[in-house]
């Protein structure tokens, strides 16, 4: 691990390094989006590489999600590493053609002649007040597909590490980051420092109910944690950080111990990543739940634009804490 | 000339009061941003109004308009109150879209603006849909879809072009060319610095008109949907505009370069509009000042407005998701959380 | 009800009905879609309505699914009513950024002045050996966002009568047909016989474990009745018909009642329709349930073009019975 | 001429061989499709055989290659041994692609044919990033790419269009105008009879060549691959041409008029390339009844090997999902049922 890794770095540096350090690592890496050049990308995440790597390697395209995705896949066939960057999950909506009926099929549908070694990175989230057609979070559109690979860090130093281990994996990775996170300051590995997918993390140990939140659902389950703390309840917090692969042993393993669980998930809640943990949940632990699995999710509407609205619509603190104390029968204090 | 295009003393002046109240309001949403009373992306058009007044004159009232989110100046034009564009910006009941939409998502369904939209490229089979309801009722109204350089270059546009040829709808796609998609120039983002040929390949007549020229404008618009209206014929027509702002408040606007920005700012529309109403004496001096004066009341009006508003109520969340609702969930319908 | 109600008639020629009938009724109603007029469509279920209605109200489109949903969600906002056949779900992908962002978010991002009355029509399903690209399953994908209504119907009567309903609901729906399923027979409504959303439908009754499945599902959980009925099991089998709205105090009353559960989806299993289900019943019967809710799910690949590895992804009948006699805790006889 | 399309007497013989190659292929997977071998759509090419030699035999072996779902007949012009395919077409272990992808996905990745895709206008920016990985790896050769009518109004061609342009990649568009897309005519599907000039928007050079003559498709394509890897163009070739069945096996072909169907017979690229061997004198009647019999052997060969291979084993479903496979599931890994 290098000395740096002490220093505390904000998620989208994070990513700025695994980007430059596999940029320089591999010259079959290159970078691919909207203004990412040029620009440093709408959420600065690609700062600097441009400069560093030239205009061959970190290309700025136009506002064509579809055709630059599905050019991507085709270099990838060709064994290139492309990172493309779609400006946020929601433009990306226009590339899903080429990510599942392309990415995510041909390896498996041309009996494994090619594979299809691209990244493909895109904020999710609300919270900015940035209405409907701009705040959504479809990660189990993603992990509903076999063929993708779906990572969602929501530390820097997962940021970081799990985007190395998806540009060097063979398979198409989505990689979902959070428009709420990119400020978010922590440590991080070094050059080699790579995070395995399929290994959840524990964010807080606890014994009287286990939470699961990934990406920036993290952070309001850890809030939620410390109040609850407060009241003199300790949750286990726990991080899958990938949906494929999921490590469902030591989520399944913790609720096992709590007999408790909550999820919190900013996407809707039907028929999505909370419903789909859920199951897997009741499923692997079903002897051992003493309450159905809590979920907290954001409200089942279109986001609003107007704060308020909006704020009432995302998950917060206050209904993990309210979702804990529901779930292990105390009432709200 | 007559019609819509046909521009008396009088119509002059209210092309010239429409692109003063644009910039003013928008100057005044710049400081409500800043002030954090507006959230989200703050698109402006600064720079952009010849384009947006001169094409919104030349319309029916009735003909639909639908644009991107850069839309408070077609809201404007067409007449909406800026109290209530302004309050929709603050997110508060009072507004347009009762707080749902902001900014980039404004929409007066009387005045037969259907709406501003977030997702690049995908209002415009919006528009074509709106020309394809006109044909199909056998109205003789023309849909206007004002779009950028940057969205000609997403797939479905050159889809609706095919449509729009193909079945002779009255269709205007006007093509505000800014020469940037953010921090992407045009040079940098298309294959020809033309971008209305695209739609010729289709059959469809298209040319390209000085868009910081509001009658230049207005002449355009007004043949094109004179050839809609009458011809039965889609038309593009491409406006070469720069907008003066980055690309939303959020943009320190540090790409593109100082020089050419000051080059275009010499060509600012309300100035050199000015110039040609001074000129032709259709307005004195004085009556700009009175003008301006009055744009700007209206303008603090609008803010006080705004601000006074009530918030929207919380416990509305979950309504108006459905125009025929449902309730499915014990735990609480819609706002299942 | 009409004086055929009783002739048995072909799922396909069903929709038809529904069609005709309603093209009929309301001159704002048109159809729109690939090869609908000349070529009938490609599962015939617009035949003969060019002849009758004309080329304005029967449309072919050029193959450009963006674009023609967009159009007729434009044409929708003004009050028509189109329905659009998108020639499979596999397709509608290309469509998805005009069904999300805006005919799910155009009645409440603007306030509530204007609605968005379109229905589209697609095909979902595998089975004839049409390979990964064209033998998929995504009715999670839209059952999942607020805004949509979703609709899957079974049977030639649900067919038409809810296909009927739809045309006349004020919100976009997304009725999801099955490409296994045009040739069903069966009786059907008559002109005024409308099914409303919302409601389960008993297909069969039983008392030792409740089956849930749609569209082409509920004939594979018949089929398996049958072969449980033989071994004296007898499974109740219920069809939610509709995702949104979902009628869950029917299928959570079976549950209850059987306190076992068997979820039967033709879509993958990871983060989809029996997921958000078996959550929900989990939830709504927690102290009911004997056992782990089961699933019987298309395996969780792309869809092989090989015949025996296809039926092999599929659920089949012996699937459900091996799942069912799991549930019940017997072993397969 | 020099180089691939200089047509030699030998490679005139090899053309027609190919040609006669995929006509009885296509015909012998009718029957096997009849006789219930094959399933799924089976979309045969019979009336295309120009256009599909014409293009690879002036393609090098290494310029990649990419299709629709109809190319049984790019893989055999490629090379590939037609066992393989007609095994792949009935789903057998010894296929293509281990039966995994059927008639419309055949890939033969050790010939640069980088597959037949099946969702209309999807593969084209696959074509294109193939441009892509050869200019990125400062290759010479040059994509070629080969889709419908039909698909030429999917959004996606156009933002390739403009891509190409705009980087100047080594892509050859090559449009199969074959004036139907399913039962739907090229004049019910697109404002203008001409596609090539949807390209031209975007700066590319384009042209429309007679898709039933094999020699003319060759020469076009030579030199269009010709200015994209000297030039480092792309650029866009029609060929105008026609499918004499319908549009897969279970289209029982009734739009199209039997009059327009009897015309383009007598066009039949076959026989019109047998008129000009024999008229050159570069075959001799009894070396045509010769290659037939021998290409008709192969196909039966083919068809004989395909019938005789083992089915693949069901255990085998899940693997191949990933490069990199992982097994997360208590139940088993991705054969979670
Ligand atoms: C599909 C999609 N991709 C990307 C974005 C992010 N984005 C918002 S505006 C914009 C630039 C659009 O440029 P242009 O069309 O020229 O319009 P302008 O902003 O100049 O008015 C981009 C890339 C988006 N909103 N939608
Ligand atoms: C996106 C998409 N829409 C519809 C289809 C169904 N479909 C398959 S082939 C076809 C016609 C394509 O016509 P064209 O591009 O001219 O190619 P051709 O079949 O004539 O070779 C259609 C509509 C599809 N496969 N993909
Ligand atoms: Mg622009
Ligand atoms: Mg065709």
């Amino acid at each position: 691990m290098s000395t740096d890794a002490a220093k505390p770095v904000a998620y989208r540096d994070a990513l700025n390094q695994a980007l430059r350090e596999e940029l320089a690592r591999d010259p079959d890496v290159f970078l691919l989006g909207e203004d990412i050049a040029g620009f440093d990308g709408a959420f600065k995440v690609t700062r600097g590489l441009l400069e560093e790597f030239g205009p061959e390697r970190v290309v700025d395209t136009p506002i064509t999600e579809a055709g630059f995705t599905g050019l991507a896949i085709g270099a990838a066939m060709t064994g290139l590493r492309p990172v493309v960057e779609i400006m946020t999950v929601n433009f990306a909506i226009l590339a899903m053609d080429q990510i599942v009926n392309n990415a995510a099929k041909i390896h498996y549908m041309f009996g494994g002649q090619v594979s299809v070694p691209i990244v493909i990175r895109m904020p999710g989230g609300g919270g900015h007040q940035l209405s409907s057609q701009h705040s959504q979070t479809l990660d189990s559109w993603f992990a509903h597909v076999p063929g993708l690979k779906v990572v969602c860090p929501s530390t820097p130093e997962d940021a970081k590490g799990l985007l190395k281990t998806a540009i060097r994996d063979d398979d198409p990775v989505i990689f979902i980051e959070n428009e709420g996170l990119y400020g978010k300051k922590g440590p991080v590995g070094g050059p080699d420092d790579l995070i395995p997918f399929g290994q959840a993390v524990v964010r807080r140990a606890g014994t009287h109910c286990t939470v699961i939140a990934h990406s920036r659902m993290v952070w309001v389950a850890l809030q939620a944690a410390e109040e609850l703390a407060a009241q003199g309840i300790e949750v286990e917090v726990i991080d899958p950080r990938t949906f494929r692969p999921l490590d469902l042993d030591t989520l399944a393993g913790s609720v096992r111990r709590t007999g408790h669980a909550v999820i919190v998930d900013e996407g809707w809640p039907e028929y999505g990543i909370s419903a789909g943990l859920a199951t897997h949940l009741y499923e692997a632990c079903f002897d051992w739940i003493d309450a159905p699995i809590g979920r907290v999710n954001c409200a089942d509407v279109p986001m609003p634009y107007a704060k308020n609205l909006e704020q009432a619509a995302l998950p917060q603190p206050a209904d993990v804490v309210a979702a804990v104390l529901a779930n292990i029968g105390r009432g709200v204090s | 000339m007559t019609g819509p295009s046909a521009a008396e003393p009088q119509d002059m002046r209210d092309m010239f009061r429409s692109m003063l109240l644009i910039r003013r309001f928008e100057e005044k949403a710049s400081e409500e941003y800043m002030a954090g009373r507006i959230g989200g992306f703050l698109h402006l058009a600064i720079g952009e109004e010849a384009a947006v007044v001169g094409t919104v004159s030349a319309m029916r009232a009735d003909d639909p308009l639908t644009s991107t989110y850069r839309e408070h100046g077609q809201a404007l034009a067409r007449g909406t109150d800026p109290r209530v564009v302004m309050a929709e910006l603050l997110g508060r009941s009072t507004g347009l879209c009762g707080g749902r939409g902001g900014s980039m998502h404004l929409m007066d369904r009387s005045r037969s603006f259907y709406g501003g939209y977030g997702i690049v490229g995908g209002s415009v089979p919006l528009g074509l849909g709106l020309a394809y309801a006109i044909r199909y009722r056998g109205g003789d109204q023309v849909s206007v879809t004002m779009f950028g350089d940057g969205a000609t270059n997403q797939g479905v546009v050159a889809e609706c072009f095919n449509m729009a040829g193909l079945w002779d709808l009255p269709i205007v796609f006007l093509i505000l060319n800014n020469q940037y998609g953010m921090g992407t120039s045009l040079e940098h983002a298309s294959a020809e610095e033309d971008l209305y040929p695209r739609a010729e390949a289709y059959g469809i007549p298209a040319w390209k008109v000085d868009g910081m020229d509001v009658m230049a404008v207005r002449g355009a618009v007004a043949e094109a949907t004179r050839m809609a209206r009458e011809e039965r014929s889609p038309v593009c027509v491409e406006l070469l505009a720069y907008r003066y702002r980055g690309h939303s408040m959020s943009d320190p606007d540090t790409v593109r370069d100082a020089e050419e920005k000051e080059r275009w700012r010499l060509r600012d529309p309300l100035i050199t509009f000015e110039r040609v109403l001074l000129g032709e004496a259709v307005m004195t001096a004085d009556d700009i000042s009175a003008m301006t004066a009055e744009v700007e009341e209206q303008v603090e009006d609008a803010a006080t407005f705004a601000e006074q508003s009530p918030e929207v109520p919380v416990g509305e969340l979950a309504d108006g998701v459905y125009a025929n609702p449902f309730n499915d969930d014990a735990r609480g319908g819609a706002l299942m959380r």
